[in-house]
């Protein structure tokens, strides 16, 4: 599986994420500055959480100009898999990758804690390591994770089983306490909570690790 | 030249930071304040002088970046 | 105001400079200075960077140690943890500006401090912050609390270095002054430290970072002076922080530190651009020429005066090996910085200004270091404080005690804080404010070692002795460590006191300083670096005085961490230490008794190394399930933590002689509170003999209640109770809430 | 009725947002874009038909709680 990490100079979770994809792969993926332009023979690009841009006008929106994010589209595009781990999500949101947005917490304020999460749907190449509506614990730290789309599409969503992580107590107002989507083609994941922190290093919690594995084996 | 630019939430649009002021400014006996939105207000210095052509870059900016048009309207005014 | 005004007295008081400096600042410049000159001296020998009044007192303080790469002096300091790793470290106040805008001065606070922390070499890897504010009732508590909080994130999440531990204190002593001491904890190879001595002339100086606008001019002499009744209108333009530029200069430099380009490297912090390159020269030995027309310039017609003190944040000066300006300048463009060369090291000795092709400024470096005014202020003991009888106080309910306790303010739960600190970026978080352990507990990367750090400071102690007090404040801090299974080996601190011209307060200062000395002499445990906070006071009432220690140890074997939230159902409870149940100055004095300034508990520092040592030995041996340093709420109180904690009940027995209040109350100090297994508890009690500590066994490990004696409580609730005060005041909006 | 409050960022103080959204648009290709200041715009909904009133209160939410004095300055305006 061939990886790599977008960094753009406010990024502050690629190093956690990479960390993550040698752990389960073995192999350090490759970090992608993001005013370079190529993508060429990556299997899936891993946009990761941090702020971006500082987070300045609004979570994602500067990023989502930046030069690599044509190719980040382009790849999505070609079928193949993206995954946007919160600063990430707010990215893909931005772009349009994935509908919706990532509005302020209820709260106003930012929330970090570890939180149980509902897998909805283990039927993508991202969560098929998953029991279908088991809880798993993943813990999250945003300020921006209140996710509102328009009613019709959220009926899509939920119909079409693209809602894959649901909080089980929602931590932030989000609409039907969605905490991770996928798009319509069910290639690109776009979530709040930080995976990439549940790896058993720091605690026995490996719920997160599961998720990266479920990639690789899709992608082998 | 000037470019006022203000983008709101669309109506409709649940606006948490406004909740929130709502809720404090209550709180603080303002039993007069019924709602309570929060927009941006972004001023942008120009170089050139066509506001006619100003206005139209500008609406541009908003669409590509300054407005995510998905839940924001904007508006641009051009001043001297 | 125009450089060559003529200085006149009122001009010099405005300066903050008294006659006597101002004299002897001519004598030395052979003639008036003009209004530039006046300001860089004025802020060379403020309080602030001059330490002035404390100086001759720090250098009490032991600084060395086998384990000491860089003592005092730089920018924060170094120590060597093995393996070629060292760790870079130092805590500062942000106290003026957190009252004045408590979100943009705790965010700065932060900024500054992670500054100090990178400018050696070091990734930030940890931050904590410990923050006094007045007591909860008073107008402005609840929006400080907020505000610094929200500013204490927004930095650090953004700039993505977790915020791992801290302490979060309520005195009305605090009510006009609040404090704010951030600490930053960084990684660095101990071959690749670097230093702020700009040797060598003729070396180009790089400014990088954020450009130069009118921020906090002044922000030096203000941290130097108390506030008066129109404090709050005569405030100078406050600082932002851009918590973005900082993330952007931090790797813009660790990238440069790699090239071997850099022959020194300073941040700009108070007093930005002058007492860095003062400071590089001065160490150096090297005159400085700077253009100032080459600054980059947020703002436009700024003058000489302006530039040279301003306090814009994220901002650091270079010096660069010839002929490696244009690869440096390639790296802070691609991180999209401003940069460039402002200037040179010269022979002259001297900092000489262009602006505008005028020189502006030119005048003798040294005696800015030299000659700045050192002081042996007068002070007086703080008078003996009367001792508290445990035995004249009325008995009382100890369970209703311990829920009034653990529900007080500085008791309560800190969730409502620590929930918007992202505590996890970087993984490699072992243990930090919600894990139930006495010290943060970071990994160090890709590796089995990792670092303790703990915040620590009993202000009540203090108050009543400093001298006590200020041993307390280490002993604790070397406890906490030695409690989360590290080896304690060197401590920053901030030194938070009133105005140092009054000789009772200049006594607190210096007795603390003694105390504190005292303290890590015998428990071999150094200071590195440091900051201290004078003139923290409002119409003449002063804080309590707060010298806050930070601690880092070591742990060699992350699998030999300790907490507090591993107890288990059947263990046995060991209390280690000697117990007289001293309440003078205790919590239980204080919000039971409302009974303040009593003679706090004795800080036996032999006792502090025979028992920490023996839970260290003890540790190693694996006989050890959870332990729990006591501290504020004695006894009851560390039980009651650790039940929650390990979500599981404790039953604590009453004591044979001492009343209950004494007993599971008194804070006596140098004790841990043990969770064993009860198959290694002749183990321990042989360990115990041999290193001729006492243990005693106190209680278990059972059930669903907190049992004191007879009375109980369900665990649950008095968690809630616990858990409830802090989210509970903060939503509480009265007429008074903002202002 | 309704307040319309314009919050922005006293001159000289530094404006983080402001600097990114400049940078950001002229990568964008918009270099007559010199310079960009951010701010916020409140909308209050008011009870009450009292304009004179409703800018005097509003004046003092401001203070107490809409704009940061220390670093922003602000403006009411009233209409129906
Ligand atoms: N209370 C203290 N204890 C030990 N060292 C101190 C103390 N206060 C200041 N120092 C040392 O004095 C030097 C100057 O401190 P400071 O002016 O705060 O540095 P900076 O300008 O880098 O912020 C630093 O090396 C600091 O570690
Ligand atoms: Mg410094």
């Amino acid at each position: 599986m061939r990886v790599a990490v977008i960094v753009f100079p406010g990024s502050n979770c690629d190093r956690d994420a990479a960390d993550a994809i040698m752990q389960v792969t073995g192999k350090m993926p490759k970090m992608v500055w993001h005013r370079e332009a190529e993508l060429n023979s990556i299997d899936l690009v891993v946009l990761p959480g941090g702020f971006a841009y500082g987070d300045y006008l609004r979570p994602g929106a500067i990023a989502a100009q930046s030069p690599i994010m044509k190719q980040v589209r382009a790849h999505a595009d070609a079928g193949r898999y993206v995954l946007g781990i919160c600063n990430g999500f707010q990215v893909l949101t931005e772009i349009g990758l994935l509908p919706g947005v990532l509005m302020p917490n209820s709260g106003t304020k930012f929330v970090c804690k570890p939180l149980k999460l509902k897998v909805e749907n283990s039927d993508t190449a991202f969560t098929n390591g998953y029991k279908n509506n088991s809880s798993i614990s993943i813990p999250l730290a945003h300020h921006d994770g209140n996710y509102l789309v328009q009613d019709d599409e959220l009926s899509q969503l939920e119909d079409n089983g693209q809602v894959v992580f649901r909080y089980e107590v929602n931590p932030n107002g989000s609409v039907n306490d969605i905490a991770g989507i996928t798009n319509q083609q069910v290639n690109v994941l776009g979530m709040m909570p930080h995976p990439e922190r549940a790896m058993g290093k720091t605690d026995a919690n490996n719920d997160g690790e599961t998720l990266f594995k479920s990639l690789m084996e899709a992608l082998q | 030249m000037k470019a006022i630019v203000k983008v709101q939430l669309k109506p409709g649009v649940l606006d948490p930071q406004g909740s929130a002021i709502t809720g404090a400014l209550q709180a603080l006996g303002y039993d007069e304040v019924l709602d309570v939105r929060q927009g941006k207000i972004i001023e942008l210095d120009l170089q050139g002088t066509d506001h006619v052509l100003a206005k139209q870059r500008v609406s541009e900016m908003c669409g590509e970046l300054l407005a995510n048009t998905v839940i924001e309207r904007f508006s641009v005014d051009i001043i001297d | 105001m125009s450089n060559d005004v003529e200085i006149t007295a009122q001009i010099v008081a405005e300066h903050g400079l008294n006659q006597q400096e101002y004299d002897t600042f001519c004598q030395q410049l052979g003639r008036t200075p003009n209004l530039t000159e006046l300001g860089i001296c004025s802020v060379m020998w403020s309080e602030h960077c001059s330490y002035k009044s404390s100086r001759i007192h720090l250098a009490k303080f032991p600084t060395t140690g086998k384990k000491v790469i860089c003592g005092p002096g730089e920018n924060a300091g170094v120590i060597d943890i093995g393996d070629g790793d060292a760790v870079i470290f130092k805590m500062e106040s942000h106290n003026h500006p957190s009252f004045i805008e408590p979100y943009q001065g705790a965010a700065t606070g932060v900024g500054g401090i992670m500054r100090d922390v990178f400018t050696m070499g070091a990734r930030p890897i940890a931050l904590l912050n410990a923050l006094r504010f007045g007591e909860p009732e008073h107008h402005k508590t609840r929006s400080l609390v907020a505000g610094v909080v929200a500013g204490i994130g927004g930095y650090g999440n953004c700039v993505g270095v977790p915020t791992v531990g801290g302490e979060v204190n309520f005195d009305a002593g605090y009510n006009g002054n609040i404090l704010v001491n951030a600490m930053c904890v960084g990684l660095a190879k101990a071959d690749s430290i670097f230093y702020s001595a700009a040797k060598g002339v003729g070396n180009s100086i790089l400014y990088v970072g954020a450009r130069t606008g009118r921020d906090g001019i002044h922000g030096a002499t203000m941290a130097s002076a108390e506030f008066d009744d129109d404090a709050e209108e005569k405030r100078p333009t406050v600082q932002v922080g851009d918590p973005f530029t900082e993330k952007r200069l931090i790797e813009a430099c660790l990238e440069l530190m790699a090239t071997g380009n850099i022959i020194a490297i300073q941040d700009m912090g108070a007093a930005g651009l002058t007492s860095s390159s003062i400071e590089m020269a001065d160490k150096g030995g090297v005159g400085i020429e700077l253009d100032l027309d080459r600054v980059p310039q947020r703002e436009t017609g700024m003058s000489a005066y302006e530039m040279m003190l301003s306090e814009s944040q994220e901002r650091m000066l270079i010096v660069l090996k010839p002929g490696t300006e244009d690869s440096s300048r390639r790296i802070f463009t691609k991180w999209e910085l401003d940069v460039d060369v402002i200037g040179k090291t010269t022979d002259t000795g001297n900092l000489t200004l262009q602006h505008h092709g005028e020189t502006v400024c030119d005048m003798p470096i040294a005696p800015l270091s030299d000659l700045a005014p050192k002081y042996d202020r007068p002070w007086v003991k703080t008078a003996k404080a009367p001792h508290l009888d445990a035995g004249s106080l009325p008995q009382r309910d100890a369970i209703d005690v311990l829920c009034r306790l653990m529900s007080a303010p500085d008791m309560a739960s800190k969730r409502w804080v620590w929930e918007q600190y992202d505590r996890h970026v970087m993984g490699d978080t072992l243990m930090a404010s919600a894990s139930g352990s006495d010290a943060a507990i970071v990994r160090v990367r890709q590796t089995d070692k990792a670092l303790a750090i703990s915040s620590d400071c009993t202000p009540r102690y203090v108050k009543a002795d400093p001298y006590r007090g200020g041993k307390q404040a280490v002993a604790e801090s070397w406890r906490n460590l030695i409690a989360s299974g590290a080896k304690p080996i060197a401590i920053t601190d901030c030194l938070n006191f009133g105005n140092p011209e009054r000789p009772e307060i200049m006594g607190q200062l210096v007795q603390a300083i003694e105390g504190m000395s005292k303290a890590c002499k015998k428990l071999s445990y150094p200071v590195v670096s440091g900051n201290v906070s004078l003139y923290n006071e409002t119409k003449g009432s002063a804080i309590p005085p707060t010298p806050t220690v930070g601690g880092v140890g070591i742990i060699k074997d992350i699998s030999t961490a300790m907490g507090f939230a591993s107890a288990k159902e059947g263990d046995m409870l060991i209390l280690v230490g000697d117990t007289k149940g001293w309440l003078g100055s205790s919590i239980y004095a204080r919000e039971i008794e409302n009974l303040s300034g009593h003679k706090p508990p004795p800080v036996s520092l032999s006792s502090e190394l025979q028992n920490g040592k023996f839970v260290r030995k003890a540790n190693k041996k694996s006989l050890l399930r959870a332990v729990h340093d006591l501290s504020d709420g004695g006894l009851a109180c560390a039980a009651a933590d650790m039940a929650i904690a390990s979500n599981v009940g404790v039953v604590l027995e009453p004591h044979s002689v001492l009343s209950d209040h004494a007993w599971y109350f008194g804070e006596d100090q140098a004790r841990y509170l043990l969770s064993i297994d009860a198959a290694n508890y002749d183990k321990l009690q042989k360990l115990a003999i041999k290193k001729g500590v006492s243990v005693s066994y106190v209680g278990e490990v059972r059930g669903g209640d907190i049992r004191l004696g007879s009375s109980r409580i369900n665990l649950s609730d008095l968690q809630n109770k616990w858990e409830q005060w802090f989210p509970k005041f903060m939503e509480k909006t009265d007429a008074n809430a903002s202002k």
